[in-house]
């Protein structure tokens, strides 16, 4: 009756959207939380519109939001978000990973959220790919010249298009020309964006394009058709490649992404976990954080939906299969000698979306369309150029630490 | 009984008090967002921005192509069904169920199912196996096939909003006395002739709303259109929704709905204009 | 003879038109998950399965948010009847000031996105209290119905002879009596398409339904963001779930389509 | 070469039975009036020969053509509707050009009939209305204006001019006897004016509950009908009806000895007389009866007298001088050559040995 | 205690002057007939009285009440509507019972009036059914019954008998008389027909486009029409007017000369004669004038003459056996007392030292 009398957390989160999901953190994840939670999946974008109503309006409901890195800035912006240095305090002992600690402050002086978990992007393809490998190739080890080439044997032994990227509109393609292809080509994301090493990189990314199953424009989740067979081999953040790895392990192997002269690029994605200012129930929320961030909760969060912890910890052994494979690619990709990781915007604020169209835009424009790199470049600079400027953002990883607004070259 | 007068407006009040309360208010500050800069100073940037981004044009002709394509479509299923429904005499019950079940389709649903049809492991390219003309399924909904792609939304939106159409069409129809089309008939006037000389006519007040309703939200297609074929097919009001949602930028939002309310109502007083109704005529 | 044939043909083809795409998606929720993206398909279930769609009945809320939908929708449907209907009728009868501007106005309330209007929304029904209550998502849904419900309503009234109301009056009706026991009857059938229309907007209606609520979720927004984010053989279960209710309902209203006297023949 | 037959029409409302047999046949040119009591079915009929009703059983042939089971727009006929269906949505000069536009007629084809039509119904002042704007009369005009216009071959006309005032009905239908006349029109028109219909008509076929129980030219309707329907029917105030004991083949009233055309089958006879062929008398005249006067009504050109003999009543008219109070005693002296003779069971005209 | 009262109305629709400042006043209790050609404005009289339309100025009265501001259930009448009106969705019974259930009468007394007022009409059959399957006839039969069921006190009937036959017409015209004069409603009637205006009215009033032209009862009208439209306008064949030179205060026809109650203006006079009033003569007689035969018409009870004298047409009823062929010259006698002068100009009736 005691548990009953207190009042619940409301829990709103940009992740666990997917029903499944969503059923097993209410009835998996938070089982053994002493105090009652109310866990609600939202899309970003209400979920932005949502805590900012609230906040406008002076009346809070949400006691808990979590969210990823990139949903939080226009929150902050906006002043809805309260700092938690005090709950980050109380976690000294759960050993997080400084990076996240500090992506945490949003580039402030103050904790605005602690991390939760994270993921990160990697590779997937059907075993009946592997057969194309250009010689010599390793999927672990793989180029980006390599992808090509295995795209065109591809095409040459099936007649079909069987590379995938996900460039629906709900799709993470602009991450992986962010924190893939930039950095593997140039080590930079903002201030090399013109450079010539940045036009070769679109013209080789144009050439592979070729082998591409133009569907990916609709694609959002490259997990379907890796399971339709629609595409054989495909990039993607791993939960939402997980469900084709979980269902048809012995089809499918997963590996990092492709290498490019600077290296492996790769980025991680990290989650985190605020309270809004005026939060009903704080006490609760920063009970539920204690709760969320214990290693043996992390764990089950992975097995269950497939984030991994941001605490130091040892994975089990008795991971689920499409779990497992995913690790392993994860721990390949982040741990070899070329690994080249790339931060998320740091901040941008408000603009991150339109750092975000930057990208996609210039990817539409020169591999969709099919307009003149150069020109491309030059003019989505000036509007790249514009965002840093707005925001006075300085550089971060990979690019070199600037001061004042990150330079566009 | 000068009191008359203030009938119709004590008739209208409720709705006026309900829309200003729910609708005008935040439309007002909507429109702000669209003229103003984030210093609060007044601004046509979001307007420029609008302008100069990659997908407006492309926005802006393909919602005008699809309303121009879809709605004058949908009239004429509409009608045809709503005459053919008037010649049918026996299971006239069971046409109108079947043909009226699109109406309770939510967007969100239609593109789901007509994914599961155009999509490249979908029905089309079964069928078109199982018939004999296709080896390989072919790609109907990529950036390549935009023609294809375009039919694809026309055809989910015909078969998602006729039935609103056909509904409205019924209701008017009824309202007709059969002996109009009876004298019609009688001074030699065709089938065909009878529907366009006096059907028609006197359908005109429900003609005028149905066109009107599906006009107005033709231009606020979306979610089939992004369902189908993400944003290789951009629509105004998808463009609004990305850059409020995914850029997080509302003045250019606001912006594109500002221009969707334009073409709205510029296209409305057009049809108003057209077919004034012969209530105006007689008084 | 040979054109009743032809009619009827015709008629079954628009059938089939509305029928088939629907029997398709019931299909696919009735496959097991593989089946969903097998090639090529066939028209039946390959391996029938009730797994997704017993996955839907199994989440936790959805028959709350079933129930919110219902609440919600009869709300939209009662409120914007009554608002409209007499807005409908003062255009149809008189010919006043500002009744032009008044009907484009009205329609010009559905031509701007809602999404855009969401914020101001939000703030507003949090501090009258509305946010998050069945009320609330039906008065913006009323205010999205409301257009319709005018227009359609009033050319309905404009194809009612005004003798019949004059004559109501005469024997000794009010205004409001000879509009509820002549002008209803008659235009039953058109204002039971409004309230339908009425109806399926509000039930199909996301956008306000999402922001505007948290616990008390109405079906498709509660199934929305799990829908987009869900694998396809749960999309098109989902859009099967979805569609479901709305063919239940609309079968159980058709018979109001038509008129219950046989008007229709006059 | 525009006859009208049907056969054996027979048209059910579920159980009502409209029309029970019906066989009529209107000559080429010819005029003929429908009259009856309402809810006879004289409008089903005419719907049924204009093809808009079905019949159950039985023919329709216009011209010679089997029509059954052609379309109205098939038929080359013209119709008057009892409730106008003059279109809404049209002026008065769209809705007279109407039937000429279905025909692809002419501009000036149209404008010269609109023309002609309208000027003949006194509407050609209303051309540019709509008929929301006008009076029930003149929508009525416009709906014949509107039949005439196409000058067709066959015209139905269900109580055209019920709403006009005597004056420009007895106009109207003078003009549109001549104009059919010349236009050589068969017409078949509902009326329940009776002068009207004699004024009209070459033959008159008078109905009752979806039968044809007479069908003669006008003077014989009237002067001698073939039951006592039809008698009673005819005539303003319509025909007296006397119940008379027989005797041998004579009739008797009080004093009075009536010969019979025919001996009647049982011991009583029905004597029909028209009110205007009793003549009054306020004192005792040889060859007459008296009767006690109940009631005395003007009617401008005459007066109606309602008398009572043994119980029945009598109606006569006199000359609007003429003196009569209720109570008073008036000897009636009927026209010998205007007698007719009745079987008082069925009703049943008695013919001279025919 | 409700009579009837208009002042002064007038009502325009756009530029159509529908009624032009009419003042009536209709007794409690009595029985006024409006009489008057298509489109002079009496259903637009009607509807101002019932409060449907507003005019434009004036005012009506309505038991004394100043009602003019007041909506039609508050005026306490009821209505007959010319093209009936009849509720589609409601059964006859329904229809009829309407207004009582408005007054919530009790159900015993709902089902008593309508079965009264159904009887009457002799619709008591059609009490289920709808009126889409209903003859016309039928329909306007519901619409009376309708207004007949309330029992108001003043009740406005706009043609309510236009679409029966003359039989049923006849027989209605009586029960409605007696059993308004029994309930003593005050009624005002639109009809054209003369004969059903004359034998119910106990005032006619003349309208003639948008004003009341005469006003009195009905034997007056007939006989001393005020002025030649009224003439021209009452009685079936209308009164015959002849242009005649005045020597002194005499009118001269030929021979004959005729006193004038009092000298006209001008020259000539216009001599207003009815066409009973003039006694037809094959053989020259004296107090007459010789015209030509044009046309014989047989109407059944007489025959109607059309002559002509001195270029004008004169109408003339004789007789049924009355032997007459065209071209033939007949000698016409006016009857005395019943020769009516008017005014060639203005049309008005020349009155005696008035
Ligand atoms: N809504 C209107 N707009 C314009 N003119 C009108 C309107 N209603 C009636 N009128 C005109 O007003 C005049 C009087 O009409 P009203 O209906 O009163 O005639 P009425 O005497 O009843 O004729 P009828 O015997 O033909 O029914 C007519 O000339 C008619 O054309
Ligand atoms: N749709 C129908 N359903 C049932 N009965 C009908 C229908 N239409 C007509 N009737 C009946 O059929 C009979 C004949 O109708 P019809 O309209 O032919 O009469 P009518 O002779 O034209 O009468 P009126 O002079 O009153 O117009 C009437 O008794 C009428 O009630
Ligand atoms: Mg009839
Ligand atoms: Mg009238």
């Amino acid at each position: 009756a005691v548990v009953a009398q207190q009042p619940s957390v409301l829990f709103v989160s940009t992740q666990f959207t997917p029903i499944e999901e969503a059923q097993r953190m209410r009835q998996v994840i938070l089982k053994d939380f002493s105090g009652r939670v109310e866990f609600i999946p939202e899309d970003n974008a209400p979920f932005t519109n949502r805590i900012l109503s609230e906040a406008r309006a002076g009346k809070v409901n949400v006691s808990l939001v979590g969210g990823l890195h990139g949903d939080f800035p226009p929150l902050i912006s906006a002043g809805s978000l309260e700092p938690v240095d005090d709950v980050m305090s109380q976690l000294k002992d759960r050993k997080f990973s400084p990076t996240f600690v500090n992506l945490g402050k949003m580039g402030t002086g103050n904790q605005y959220y602690i991390p939760w978990m994270q993921a990160t992007y990697i590779m997937v393809a059907n075993k009946q790919a592997l057969q194309y490998l250009p010689a010599g190739a390793n999927v672990n080890t793989l180029t980006y010249s390599q992808l090509r080439e295995w795209g065109a044997n591809l095409q040459k032994a099936t007649g079909k298009r069987l590379l995938g990227f996900p460039a629906g509109p709900r799709g993470l393609m602009h991450r992986f020309t962010q924190g893939y292809l930039y950095p593997s080509y140039t080590k930079s994301a903002v201030s090399k964006f013109r450079s010539d090493e940045a036009h070769r990189m679109w013209s080789e990314f144009k050439a592979l394009w070729q082998y591409v199953n133009p569907q990916s424009t609709t694609y959002d989740f490259m997990q379907e058709p890796l399971l339709a067979g629609e595409v054989w081999v495909a990039w993607d953040h791993i939960a939402r490649l997980r469900d084709g790895l979980n269902q048809k392990p012995n089809d499918f192997v997963a590996f990092p992404a492709p290498i490019g002269p600077y290296g492996r690029g790769f980025m991680p994605v990290l989650a985190g976990l605020a309270i809004p200012k005026g939060a009903p129930n704080r006490a609760g929320a920063v009970a539920l954080i204690e709760y969320l961030t214990r290693p043996e909760v992390q764990l089950t969060t992975l097995v269950e939906n497939g984030f991994f912890p941001v605490i130091q910890t040892k994975l089990p052994d008795n991971l689920p299969q499409g779990t497992r494979m995913g690790a392993d690619a994860i721990a390949r990709q982040a741990q070899s000698n070329v690994a080249l990781p790339s931060l998320l915007p740091v901040g941008l604020g408000a603009k991150g979306g339109e750092y975000n169209k930057v990208f996609q835009d210039t990817f539409a424009r020169i591999i969709l369309r099919g307009e003149d790199i150069r020109r491309v470049l030059d003019a989505e600079a000036a509007n790249l150029r514009r965002v840093m400027n707005d925001t006075k953002a300085p550089c971060w990883s990979p690019d070199p630490a600037s001061n004042g607004p990150c330079p566009v070259n | 009984m000068r009191s008359e007068r203030y009938i119709p407006y004590v008739l209208i009040l409720p709705s006026v008090l309900f829309l200003l309360f729910l609708f005008a208010w935040p439309l007002v500050e909507a429109l702000l967002l669209s003229v103003r800069g984030g210093d609060g100073r007044w601004t046509l940037e979001h307007f420029q921005r609008m302008a100069s981004d990659l997908y407006f044009k492309d926005a802006v002709k393909y919602t005008v192509l699809l309303t121009v394509v879809m709605v004058p479509l949908q009239v004429v299923l509409a009608l045809c069904m709503a005459m053919l429904l008037g010649g049918i005499k026996r299971g006239r019950d069971l046409f109108l169920y079947v043909w009226t079940i699109p109406l309770g389709i939510s967007d969100l649903a239609a593109g789901i199912v007509w994914l599961s049809i155009f999509t490249e492991r979908g029905y089309l390219n079964s069928f078109l196996q199982a018939v004999g003309v296709i080896q390989e399924p072919r790609l109907w909904l990529s950036y390549e096939t935009p023609a294809m792609l375009f039919l694809a939304v026309v055809a989910a939106e015909v078969w998602r909003a006729t039935a609103i159409v056909f509904v409205i069409l019924v209701a008017g129809l009824q309202l007709i006395p059969k002996e109009y089309g009876e004298a019609a008939e009688v001074f030699g006037a065709t089938p065909w002739r009878r529907f366009w000389r006096v059907t028609l006519p006197l359908l005109m007040p429900s003609l005028q709303v149905a066109l009107i309703l599906r006009t107005i939200l033709a231009l606020e297609v979306f979610a089939v259109v992004v369902a189908l074929g993400g944003r290789n097919l951009p629509v105004l009001a998808g463009e609004a929704y990305f850059w409020y949602n995914a850029y997080q930028s509302p003045g250019v939002a606001a912006a594109y709905s500002v221009l969707i309310l334009g073409i709205s109502v510029a296209a409305t007083l057009v049809y108003l204009r057209l077919m004034r109704s012969r209530q105006e005529a007689a008084a | 003879m040979n054109a009743r044939l032809v009619y009827l043909t015709l008629a079954v083809v628009l059938a089939l038109w509305v029928l088939v795409p629907i029997f398709l998606i019931a299909t696919l929720a009735f496959s097991d998950r593989a089946s969903v993206f097998a090639w090529p398909k066939g028209i039946l279930p390959q391996q029938f399965s009730l797994e997704t769609i017993a996955f839907f009945f199994g989440v936790e809320g959805v028959g709350k948010a079933i129930r919110n939908s219902f609440l919600v929708a009869g709300l939209t449907l009662v409120l914007s009847v009554l608002l409209g209907a007499p807005a409908g009728y003062a255009l149809a009868r008189y010919r006043f000031a500002g009744g032009d501007a008044y009907r484009v106005l009205i329609l010009m309330t559905r031509a701007f996105p809602l999404a855009i209007l969401a914020i101001p929304l939000a703030v507003r029904f949090i501090n009258l209290g509305l946010y998050d209550t069945a009320l609330g998502v039906a008065l913006v849904h009323t205010a999205l119905a409301l257009p319709f419900a005018v227009l359609v309503t009033s050319s309905l009234f404009l194809g009612i002879p005004k003798e019949l109301e004059e004559a109501a009056w005469t024997l000794g009706c009010t205004r409001i009596q000879a509009f509820l026991k002549v002008v209803l009857p008659l235009a039953l059938p058109g204002l039971a398409a409004t309230a339908i229309f009425a109806f399926v907007i509000s039930w199909n209606e996301v956008f306000a339904a999402t922001l505007l609520t948290l616990r008390e979720r109405t079906l498709p927004a509660f199934l929305l963001t799990a829908l987009n984010d869900s694998p396809l053989p749960f999309r098109f279960a989902g859009g099967f779930f979805l569609i479901v209710p709305a063919l239940v309902f609309i079968f159980v209203i058709r018979r109001y389509l038509f008129t219950l006297w046989g008007i229709a023949n006059r | 070469m525009a006859g009208i037959r049907v056969e054996n029409i027979v048209k059910l409302f579920g159980k009502v039975r409209a029309l029970n047999g019906v066989s009529l046949e209107v000559r080429d040119q010819e005029f003929v009036v429908l009259l009856g009591p309402s809810g006879c079915g004289k409008t089903t009929l005419l719907r049924i020969i204009a093809g808009l009703e079905h019949a159950d059983t039985g023919r329709v042939f216009i011209g010679g053509r089997d029509v059954t089971a052609l379309p109205p727009r098939s038929r080359r006929i013209a119709m008057v509707f009892q409730n106008y269906a003059v279109f809404p949505h049209l002026t008065v000069y769209e809705n007279i050009a109407f039937g000429l536009r279905m025909q692809k007629a002419s501009p000036e084809r149209v404008r010269a009939q609109v023309d002609r039509a309208a000027t003949l119904m006194h509407i050609e002042g209303l051309l540019g209305r709509y008929p929301a704007q006008l009076s029930g009369g003149q929508r009525q005009r416009v709906a014949v204006a509107r039949a005439l216009a196409v000058e067709p071959e066959v015209l139905l006309m269900d109580e055209p001019l019920s709403n006009l005032d005597a004056l420009l009905r007895l106009e109207m239908r003078a003009e549109l006897k001549r104009l059919l006349a010349e236009s050589r029109t068969t017409t078949l028109y509902v009326t329940h004016d009776q002068v009207e219909a004699m004024s009209l008509a070459d033959r008159i076929a008078v109905m009752s509950t979806g039968n044809v129980v007479q069908y003669d030219v006008p003077m014989k309707i009237y002067q001698e009908p073939a039951d006592t329907f039809v008698g009673g029917f005819i005539g303003s105030p319509p025909m007296n009806f006397l119940r008379l004991p027989v005797e041998g083949a004579q009739a008797k009233i009080q004093t009075l000895t009536l010969d019979l055309p025919a001996a009647p089958q049982g011991r009583e006879v029905l004597l029909g007389v028209r009110p205007e062929d009793l003549e009054a008398h306020p004192q005792p005249q040889p060859q007459s009866f008296p009767a006690e006067v109940l009631v005395v009504e003007p009617l401008g050109p005459h007066l109606l007298l309602t008398l009572a003999y043994e119980g029945q009543h009598l109606k006569v008219t006199v000359p609007p001088d003429f003196e009569a109070r209720p109570g008073q005693t008036l000897w009636l002296r009927p026209q010998p050559g205007r007698l007719r003779w009745h079987d008082p069971g069925s009703g049943e005209a008695l013919t001279h040995a025919r």
